[in-house]
């Protein structure tokens, strides 16, 4: 099987370094890690985002993603595949770090292949909202990203 | 007839008036059933329908399903993680 | 311009935190930071590695650098990028991080594809040789990647 | 003619019998000129030159060059960074 580890995380909170860090997935055998952060933006389409908040249908978004690692990993053949997700949610302001995605294979095609492949999949299909709220007062449920 | 649980998210939530609710529904539903069911049982909620997916019991719903006591829908309009 | 930031390192050891979390790249204008991290493997064709050392062109590879930073950005158009690259020289053994890439941009893709892009060009022109000691002994230049 | 300081680095130094060194040079040359002066100063070098670039003042050389006294010209054997 292609999918050698998972470790998947969905926390009430903005990421901190334990989940940022790629260090974790370092070692002597995969050659590659690919990572990918996912951080609030104080603008979206011109508007001045002041804070927002990530609704998460916990259970579901925790089974999506194994699905998730599981299809990936499947997808890359014979190249085996380290997966480390972490997504945040409840109350963030510009500069919190929402989500994590690492990846670790022999070969950076794989890692950097996954990698995207997972974010991709985590737009897709995770069970996240996105409630901005912005400068002006107003506040909006975004749809889609 | 199945009682499930049906959740509701996000800009689902203000329409259905509830996060979730107790209802009964038919031994087999697909997508489109529970719907029109929804919409049926809260008409503010048929704007947004179109849009949604459907999850059963933490998985996206394709297909029909056979329903018992205690599954779990959820409405799940359109994501925006990452 | 594109390149908003290029912050780029050659050093004669094995990378540390500072180097491998992309900690320093997040901000509130960008929301998307795509990482690669190459770390030195324990086997390479089936056969097992002790040990390796990275020589170094050194003045070469840091003019080199900002070539690739520079190209980059160009090729991302209106996006702006901010690049942080490390790449480490000297002796290393598995699991040692010898080179990591950082790119961060308002967007995802624009992330991705610079990181990408970035690690190839680093992996196509910058003249750093690596020479790998096997376990039985011997040892030998790598041609290529 | 200028005098140049020459480096070799990698699988190009042992044949090579050194790290560096001055070599005077014509005026003008290209890649090919550069592999051909080298090759016929160190005949070790005739096995590795084909697979080396040259780069000169810590840019890969394209096309033709003027060189001056002091610059700098390097046998690149192909690199292995990552």
């Amino acid at each position: 099987m292609a999918l050698v580890r998972a470790s998947l995380h969905v926390v009430d909170h903005p990421l901190t370094a334990e989940a940022t860090s790629p260090a974790a997935l370092v070692g002597p055998t995969d050659g590659a890690i690919a990572s990918f952060l996912g951080v609030v933006r104080d603008h979206h389409h011109g508007q001045a985002v002041r804070s927002l908040r990530y609704e998460c249908y916990v259970p579901m978004a925790e089974h999506q993603l194994e699905r998730i690692a599981e299809a990936v990993g499947a997808e890359l053949g014979e190249q085996p595949l380290v997966v480390s997700v972490w997504h945040g949610y409840g109350e963030m302001v510009p500069g919190d770090v929402s989500l994590a995605v690492h990846c670790a294979s022999p070969h950076r095609v794989a890692a950097f292949d996954a990698c995207r492949a997972v974010v991709e999949a985590i737009k897709a299909d995770l069970p996240i909202w996105k409630e901005e709220r912005y400068a002006d007062g107003s506040a909006r449920w975004l749809k889609g990203s | 007839m199945p009682i499930v649980t049906v959740r509701y998210f996000a800009h689902a939530r203000d329409p259905a008036g509830c996060a979730e609710e107790a209802v009964e529904m038919p031994d087999r539903v697909d997508v489109d059933a529970v719907r029109s069911l929804l919409g049926a049982r809260h008409p503010a909620l048929q704007r947004v329908l179109p849009a949604c997916r459907v999850a059963h019991n933490l998985d996206f719903l394709r297909g029909e399903v056979e329903l018992a006591d205690g599954d779990e829908l959820a409405l799940i309009p359109p994501v925006s993680g990452g």
